[in-house]
Order: C-alpha cells, then structure tokens, then sequence
C-alpha cells in the first residue's frame, strides 16, 4: 500500500471529493496542495480574515445545492465565528423541522506541541461535542485522515474536522481507490485483553507505543481509537471495557468536561460496563492550563507517555 | 418604472396581509395560543413588500427575529405560519422552530433568525451559490439598524464587494434596536455610508413608501441579476408597537410625538390612496381585499387549531440528515 | 430574614458592589433595575449590539484598574464574542506570566422551559468550564445569587456568571448586609444518607422536591449544590457519594461533555469513591437537541422530575 | 511641528533597535534559540515609533502577531523580550508566553496577540479607563490590514465614535495578509476611508516615513487626549521579509520589483539622512548609535541565555489571581 502523509491524506480526500462532485467548493484564507490550478478560483476560495461569515457562507452555500468545504485553518480562528457554529450550524437542520440539508464541512488543525503557546495550541473537540447537532471527526492517522475526511465531505450534516497539525508530516499506509471511513465507527486499533486505552488524535501514536512495551512485560493492552466523536461509537468502547475491566482514556485537551471525562462517564453509568470494572477509571488529560510556550512547560502541560504507563499501572493494580 | 395594476393591487393586499397577520399574532400571543415571544412588524411593511416584490422564488432571503412580514412577502402560507406559531406539527418547522424561526426552503426563504446579524453570512453563502449557479438568481438580506454594529454584517459587505456577489443588504432602519434609540448605536445614526468604504452602492430610501422601497430595490436586484455585484438600501421606517411581546404588550416608552408621527406615514393608505388616486382600486375593492385577507387569515387559525401538537416521539427527528452519504 | 426574587438578588448584588467600589463599571445592551439612576451614565453604559467588543473591553478596562461588569443578557448573545473569552479571557493571565489581573464578571440568562426556542434556550455553563482559566458560577437561590455575584464581581480573575432565566421570579430569604457566598464552595441543600443527588441551577429545586418525596417513603435523598462550577468543589461531591454510595446527577445541558460527565467521572476515577459505589452513575440531562419550541417538545426535551426519580429509583436497585 | 534633537535620535535608535532585533531574531530562530513562530517587522519601523513617539506609559496600546517593534518603541526592557523568546523564567511572561504574546503592563503594553483583530475591542477598554480616570491618558491599537475584515474592527471603531473614546486606531497596511494581496480582502484596498462611517477622522499616511507617522498620530492623540473622540491612521507601508517563520524563511511569493521598491522606501536612512543633512546626526555618531544596539542586542542575548527555563513545578502558577476578594 502507499505510504503517504497526513497532510497529503487531506489534500487527496478534498481533491478526490472535488473532482467527484462538481458541488463541492472550498473556501479558506490559505490552501495546502495547489487545489486552484485544478479546481479555479471559482471553486477554491481565498477569503478575506473573516471567519464568522465564511462559516455562515458555508451554511447558506450548503441549503443552495452546494457542498463547502470551509477551512478555518487553525481552531484558534474559528472562535470568531461560534455563533454561526453553535446558534446557526448545530441548529438549523432541527429548529427548521428538517426542511434542508446542509452538507458543509468545517476544518480545522488543532493540537500542541509545537511551542506555538496559548492560542494557537488548543483541542477543543469537547466543546463541540457538547453541542448537540455537529458530526465531528478526529483522525490519527492517514488512512483515517483520508476516509473519514471524504465520508465527512460526503455527510449531509455539518461536520466539523479536526485534524492534528503534529500527525501532519507522520506517514502511513492509505489504500488505493475510493478510500472511505464511515462516520461512527470506531477502530479497535490494537487488540487487547487486561487494559482498554481509548485514545485521542495524536495519541492513539503514543497508547500504541506503550502497548508495545507494556506487551514485553506480557501485559495486553487494547487500544480504541473512537475516529469519530460524534457520532460517538459507544457500543464499541463498552465491549472492549467489558472484556479488559479496566479502562484509561488518554487526550490532548484539559479533562474537564472533556471527551475523556465523557467516555469515563458512560462506562461508569452503564450497568453492564460498570460491573465489569475492576477498579476506578483513569484520565490522562493535558494540564488545566493555556499552553505554556517554553518548551520545557509545554511538555509538562501534556499528556506523557509515562502519564499513560503510570495510568495503566494503577488500573492494574486496583484489581 | 411603471409597475402593473396586478403587481400594485398584490402589493396592497401583502401589506394588509402583514398588517392583519401581526395584530392576531399579538391577540393570540397574549391569548396563550402563541408562546415565547413574538416581535410584530406592523408599520414596516412596505420594505418587506417592496423588497420582496422584485423577488422570484429561486431567489433567497434570509430574515431575522421580526421576521413574519419577509415571509409573507416572499409568498409563504401564512396556515402553515399560523401553525408554526401555535407549535404544531402542520406549521413550517413541525412546531420545533416558533415565531423566531419559521423558514420556507422551497420558496427561498432562509429563515428568522432570533440572533442579530447572524443572517446576513447565511444569505451570502446563498449570494455565494446564485453567482456559480449563474442563471441571474440573487440573495437579499434584511437586517435592522442594530445588526450593523455586530461584525458580522461588515464581513458580510466586505466578503459579498470582493466577489461581487449578487445580494442585496435591506437594513431597516426603524430608528431603535430594543429600547435603545439609534444615537445609542451610532455616531452616525445613517446606515447607508457604510456602503463606501467596500465600494458598493448605498442609498437611503423612505421605507415607509412602498413604490420607493421597490424601485431602489429593482435597481440594486437587477444591478446584482447582472453580475454587478452587491448594494445596500437603508430604508428609514418605524415599528408602530414594543420590541416583543410575552404574555402581555410592555409599555410604550418611546416618545408620543414620534409613534404618533409615524403612524400618520402608514404605508398601507399611502399605497391605497394612490391606487384609488390613480383609478385603480376603488373603496369597494379595498374592503372586498381586507375582508379576504381577514377570510384567509381565520382560516389559517382554524387549520392551526385543528393541527395537533407535535409527539414525544418525535423529539430525536430531524436531527440529522438521514442519507449519510449521496452517490 | 427579607424574602426577594433571584432577579431582584442578582441586582441588589451589582448595585450593592457599584457602591462599595467606584471601580465597578457595568456594561450592556439593557439592565433590569434602572441602574443608570443611581450609578450615571459614566459607570452604567448601555454599549451598541456588539458582544465582542464589549467582551473585550471588559478585559482592556480590567486591566487598566476597573472591575467592569459585562451583561451579555442572554448566553445565545456571547457566542459571537467567543475569541474574546476563549482565547483572551481564559488566557490572558497565565500566557503574559502573571503580569496583570483581569477583574472582570460576565454575566448571562441561560436555560430553557419558556418557549423561546433552539437559540434562547440554551445552558452551554460545561463548555466554559472545559476552557481552563475561567472562573463559573450557577445559582440555585435568590441568596446564592446575591452572595456569589458578589463574589465574582470581587475577584480578581475572569468570572462567568449563568443565571438560570427561569429562576428570575422565585422567591428566597437572603440575609441582610453584605452577604457573601465564596467562590468554590458547594452546598449540601438538603442532608441525606442513601443516594446523592448533584443538581445544576433550576435542577436544584427540582431535586429538592424529589427528595422531599422521597422521604415520605423512608428513602433519604441528599441533595447537593455545587454553586461554582470552577473552581468545583469536589472534596464535598466525594464526601457524600462515599457516605451514599449512590450518585445520580442533575442538569439542563445536554449529557455529552457536560458538567454532568465530569462529576460522573470524578467519582469513577476516584479509588475511594469508586470503591463506595453500591452501582454505576445515573446522569439525568436534557436531550441532545436544539430545544425545541413546541411546549410538548420543550418539556420532553427538559429533564423531569419522573426522570429524576426514575434515575434514583435505578441507583437504589442496583445495590 | 518641530522635534527637538534628542526626540529625534531617539526615534532614530528606536527604529534601528527594532530592526536590529528583528534581523537578530530571524537567527535565532533558525538556530532553535527561539521556538515557535517568529513574525519580522522590518520595513515596518516607522510605524510603531512614529505613533509611540506620542505616547507616555501611561498611554496604553495593544498589538498585534507581529508585535516586536510595538514593544520596542513602547519602551520594553529587550533583554525581558529576548528572555521571552527564548522560553526564560526572566522573560515578559516568565516564559509562558513566547513571540506572540509579549506584553509589559507596566509601561502600558497591554500585549501583542495572535488572533487577527483581537487586540481592537481591549484597546477600546483601556480607552474607557482613560476616559474614565479623566487625566488625558489614551489608548491605541496598532493592527493589520487583514483585520479590518474581522467584525472586531468596525465594532470597535463603532463604539469608540459613539462613547468618543480618546483612542487613536493605527492599521498597518502592508498590503499583505499573509501570503494574499491586499485585493483578496479588500474591494477598496485603502483603510482610511471606513472612517466615514464612524463620523471619525480618518487619514493615510506614509508609513515609511516616521515624521509624517508622528504628526499624524500627534494630532490624533491630541484629539483624543481633549476629550474629542477616536481617529483612524492608515499607515501605507510593506515588511521586508516573509509573513512568518518556523526553523527556516520561507520562499519569497511577492513580486521582486515591488519588494525592491519598497525596500529603497527604507525608513532609517530617510530619518538618518534628514538629520544629517540638517545637521543633527554625523556618520560618526550614527555609526555610534548603531554599535550600541550592537552592544545592547548582545547584552539581551547573553541576558536571555543566562536565563533558566521555567521549573516543571511553575506549570500551574498564574492561572489565578491569588487574592479573591479586594476589601
Ligand atoms: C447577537 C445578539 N445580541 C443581542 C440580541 C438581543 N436583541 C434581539 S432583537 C435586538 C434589537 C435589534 O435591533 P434591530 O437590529 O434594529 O432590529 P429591530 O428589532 O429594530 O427590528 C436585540 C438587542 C440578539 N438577538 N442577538
Ligand atoms: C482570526 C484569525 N484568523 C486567521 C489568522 C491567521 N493569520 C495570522 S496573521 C494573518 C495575516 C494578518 O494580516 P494583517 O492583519 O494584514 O497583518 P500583517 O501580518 O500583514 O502584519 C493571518 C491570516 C489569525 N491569526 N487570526
Ligand atoms: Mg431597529
Ligand atoms: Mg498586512
């Protein structure tokens, strides 16, 4: 199979999707790739530094018969533009009682790491999840990228991409073709059968690196890779915790009210997952802090790999 | 430019329809049919009429939270609006939207909306499809005098100059935002000089004179059917009552002289008396076309009332989009 | 001790602070109360519709040596303001290193139940506290409105205020003189011994009512109110799930992320607590929809106070 | 209006500082000294002295991504700035905040910002204590051409003409928002004349020349400081270099004549070569001066490099203001 980047995985799903459909059209204030020389500048948009209405364009473009992409580039920016997300786009499908579609999708690269400090560091994913009415996708890694970022392009909901700018440069393997990942369907990305790591993003990267050496010890770990947020693949999640008993969840944003705090919820609300358990949960989370810039804080204000061992360990020792 | 007798006489009866449509809705609000809130249009109807006169149906509005006349202009079925308001399952939205929310996609109407400037990005991402779509179709936003100090409607006339889009800004202008009065938001309490600093017409019209709201309208709807590009109109009109209404109208706190003022500019005996004027409408007529509007509505209240109330079952319904994926 | 109104509470509280300290400005596009009579136009500032702004200002003035108090109404009107909390006022202390306070108090009418629809029905209080560096507050009674308004106009930091719509015209006693609720302390609103009920703002009261019934059957509900959502005062949540060993929580917001997970997961990740439960958590919340107008659909969408009692009726059988 | 000479070699270093310091920190990015994004003003100077000449540091100001030279000509301590950018516990934000979010609230800089227009509405408030405190302070907000096409722009400029803040709105136009030329967000590519829509003043400048910068912020401030309300300057100027930089320059995108043309714009030599033809500068002390920013430059570098990185146990200290309550 191709080895390509995550980076190139996006530009190839928006690329493969544009040729695909003429009704999809991109906007952003800055593209990857060269998508004007083969789609025109009818199709591929530079914006003027104006996110709130480019995200309501996307909103309007989508109930007149097309298809936006609209490329926030950093979450920081889309900020300026959260009402048009959670009072206009989570809400127009269901307060408008179904009349129309808007099939848009939203980008954003997210994530730390690169000494780019407080606001341009940020894994906000919890918060639209929050928010009933978005679809929301969370690649970690190519062939995820690629699949679920055509699937999203093919939804007719608004769906929001976040992708990790530190998996950019990482490679994988992407399969040939029309390569698609359906919305709402995790991927058990390492079988396993003492601990369930369900991870985020750029850190299924780092569970499946402390599973390998956890496996050295003869310890099994299982890693769950949830892909897609909302809709999120419970029913997944449950079935490996009710296997393993033990359960860590590992993300880049602050626990509370996170994902992560989420994902621990329904396990511990569910009768079935909850007898299971073996002991407590555990949350590895980012510190509750803006991002440090200094590098030495930085690394200190994220999720370690250690952070994650020391998680397994304790959920190995509570039963 | 001279408009058919056809045209001006449905002009009218739009007007009175509007007219007609707020004053039941505030009766029936303060009824407990309706609930939440509701914000008449009564006094501004001719820039809705006016506007929406130049309109087809595959061009698209987008509206806000006084939002009842754009849809009435734009051709929607006032049962199905009636409905919407008495939250049942006949009404536009299936009773899940109310006052602040009724759409009609079908007609190109985008939708109220109950946040203020949110509309004005939705009807240039609509501008945004007319121009690729190019069969000459055009978007229209309205706004009020208030949603011009929210940042969205400068990206919107910025973003809609830079790709000539074909939309049209209706700002109505009626000299208030809730309680505040304009001078509470501007300096420059004129809407219209916006329009130069993004290179694009602007004109103030009397929003109270329907013939002039069209014609300004006409110019800037065929100015962007030509690929032209983007026009603002302020038309200065005036709300005859509150902001809102819950439960009961609030007082008026406005100055006597003014609401008084205004009410004399009532654009509905403007257009009438000219009609007549000019021999085209006769007293008789006029009183056949309010007794039918008067007629229609009781029958929307009638096919509201006898509409059920949404089921329980129904609250996970329309969350999304069924077909995941189109082929 | 004087019976008034949560919304005369919450006035009493920035007219009572306005006097004590000539630095508190306030700043919106209307007030309830008439202010401007007794303060002047310089100190009470009806602004234009212009929430990002304002919410800026409130940091700049902040800064600069006031304590501006920023009204933005309803919290359907601070989305377009979300830059300005999101990646300013969560962040500005800690990413310029201390250098200044920013004391400044946002305040806003949240929830649902009053058929204004998707957009003005809102109880988004779980995405704040997931942005790390805000301060949150969320009354229950006219006298903790009083007392923690109080507070938070007080503080030294950004603090968010979520004043429950519904509870405006419910009566309470509230101490006379200057009373103070601190930051960061829950309340215990009614002791009990078998299940621990944690209720948000309006839920309180519904909570309370449930337990009252509760009683007549020999169950003993305890009922607690976490008052300030940040800093959240967990010692007392875990305090009373190890007594009870049963936990089912209470809110308007959707489940997903919310406030509602993340003291569901607290206790599931605590050794402690985990070890107390009888059974798994039961979360009662609103569903995951925009609210809906139609009064049958509003109220199906709303938790219930059959939901509530349903939910502890399902931790009692489990164990 | 006439500067004395010592004001006028002080602008001069000053605009040699900035651009020493920016040559300085493109380096030290490359060689990993800095982390991060580094975003050069240079060929900007002008500006951010010309406007700081007016003010005291109990004016304030906020700035922008590209923040460096505001902080210079504000009067920062480099060697604070230069800790910063190397991550040090001795820097502006003890190392927590890096490049982007330089500030020093002690001399009024109320920091640079890495959202585009974000700066705008917290310039305004620092204008209302002003206004408030009532001793004539002001504030001002320097930002891009790009953001102007954020709604925080017109919002701020729209409050500040009604409140008649005392705060001077200063965009630097440099023709490029990133790599997009000025006509991909703008239909009328100059910023001035958004001004109307205010009823402020609103006047360009070249930004090139430090002179015509400090009168037109001299008059602004003056307005401001007499309790006459905002004004708009668009200061028509061009970076010499790249938009940002991670570990190495990124290509040139812009066209070499227009880049050579604005480089023989230089602010420096124009001040430096004014003043020696009027007989307040020699080569020698020039040659002087600039050997002294040498020396400083270096003093901040061996500062910053004496500097330890922030222990892992400061992780969590500045979120909150300790004292909850003032009595
Ligand atoms: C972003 C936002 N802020 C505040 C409000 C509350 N609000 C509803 S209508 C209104 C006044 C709007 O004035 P204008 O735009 O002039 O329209 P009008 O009501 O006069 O028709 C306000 C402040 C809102 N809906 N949205
Ligand atoms: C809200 C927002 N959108 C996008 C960006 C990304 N961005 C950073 S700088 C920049 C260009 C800014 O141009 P301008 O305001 O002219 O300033 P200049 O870089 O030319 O000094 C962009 C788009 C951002 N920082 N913030
Ligand atoms: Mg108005
Ligand atoms: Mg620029």
């Amino acid at each position: 199979m191709r080895e390509i980047s995550f980076a190139k995985a996006l530009d190839e799903a928006v690329a493969e999707e544009m040729r695909r459909d003429a009704k999809v059209i991109t906007m952003g204030t800055d593209f990857t790739g060269d998508p004007i020389k083969e789609f025109g500048p009818d199709r591929v948009r530079f914006t003027p530094i104006s996110e709130s209405v480019m995200t309501g364009m996307g909103l309007g473009a989508a109930a007149s018969g097309y298809r936006p992409i609209i490329n926030w580039r950093s979450v920081t920016f889309c900020f300026v533009a959260m009402d048009q997300i959670i009072n206009q786009a989570s809400k127009v499908r269901y307060m408008f009682g179904g009349q129309a579609d808007f099939p848009v999708t939203y980008r954003c690269g997210t994530g730390s790491g690169m000494g780019m400090a407080a606001q341009h560091s940020q894994s906000p994913h919890s918060l639209w999840m929050h928010i009933a009415g978005l679809k929301i996708i969370l690649p970690s890694t190519p062939a995820d990228a690629k699949g679920l970022l055509k699937s999203a392009i093919r939804d007719n909901n608004p769906v929001v991409s976040f992708e990790c700018s530190r998996l950019n440069p990482i490679t994988g393997p992407v399969p040939d073709g029309d390569h698609l990942v359906p919305l709402g369907v995790a991927e058990v990305k390492r079988a396993g059968t003492d601990v369930t790591v369900v991870a985020l993003g750029y850190y299924v990267r780092e569970a499946l690196a402390v599973a390998e050496a956890f496996a050295l010890e003869g310890i099994s770990i299982e890693v769950v890779d949830p892909r897609t947020l909302v809709p999120l693949d419970v029913d997944t999640i449950h079935a490996s915790v009710r296997k393993t008993g033990r359960l860590v969840v590992v993300d880049e944003a602050p626990p509370m009210c996170s994902a992560a705090a989420e994902i621990a919820a329904l396990i511990a609300e569910d009768p079935a997952s909850f007898r299971a358990l073996k002991g407590p949960v555990q949350r590895v989370c980012a510190a509750a802090v803006p991002v440090p810039y200094s590098p030495p804080l930085e690394q200190a204000s994220l999720p370690r790999r250690g952070d994650i061992v020391a998680a397994i360990r304790r959920v190995l020792a509570a039963g | 430019m001279t408009l058919e007798a056809p045209k001006l006489l449905t002009m009218l009866r739009d007007m009175i329809m509007i007219r007609e449509f707020e004053e039941l809705a505030m009766k029936l609000r303060a009824a407990g049919k309706i609930y939440g809130v509701v914000h008449p249009c009564s006094g501004q109807e001719a820039v809705a009429v006016g506007v929406c006169a130049c309109l087809t149906n595959s061009d698209r509005i987008t509206s806000t939270h006084r939002g009842h006349g754009h849809c009435i202009a734009k051709g929607a079925d006032i049962r199905r609006m009636m409905a919407e308001l008495f939250g049942r399952v006949d009404g536009y939205c299936k009773g899940k939207g109310g006052s602040m929310h009724i759409a009609d996609f079908a007609i190109g109407m985008l939708g109220a909306n109950g946040v203020v400037g949110a509309g004005l990005p939705m009807a240039a991402g609509a501008a945004l499809a007319a121009q690729l779509d190019g069969k000459g179709d055009v978007a229209v936003c309205f706004f009020g005098d208030g949603a011009v100090t929210e940042g969205e409607f400068h990206e919107a006339l910025n973003i809609s100059a830079v790709w000539k889009l074909p939309i049209v800004f209706v700002c109505e202008n009626n000299l208030y935002a809730s309680n505040n009065a304009i001078a509470v938001q501007h300096h420059i309490t004129a809407v219209a000089p916006h329009a130069a600093g993004y290179g694009m017409p602007g004109v103030a019209v009397d929003g109270n004179d329907v013939l002039a709201v069209h014609q300004a309208a006409s110019t800037a709807v065929a100015r962007a059917r030509a690929g032209q590009g983007p026009s603002l109109i302020e038309c200065n009109t005036y709300r005859w009552y509150f902001h809102s209404m819950h439960d009961k109208p609030p007082p008026e706190t406005r100055p006597a002289d003014e609401v008084a003022l205004w009410k004399s500019r009532d654009p509905i005996p403007r257009l009438s008396n000219d009609l007549m004027a000019r021999g085209l409408l006769s007293p008789a007529a006029l009183q056949q076309m309010r007794a039918q509007v008067e007629r229609e509505l009781q029958a929307a209240v009638t096919f509201a009332d006898n509409s059920p109330f949404p089921g329980v079952a129904d609250l996970l319904t329309d969350m999304y989009a069924p077909d995941a994926a189109r082929t």
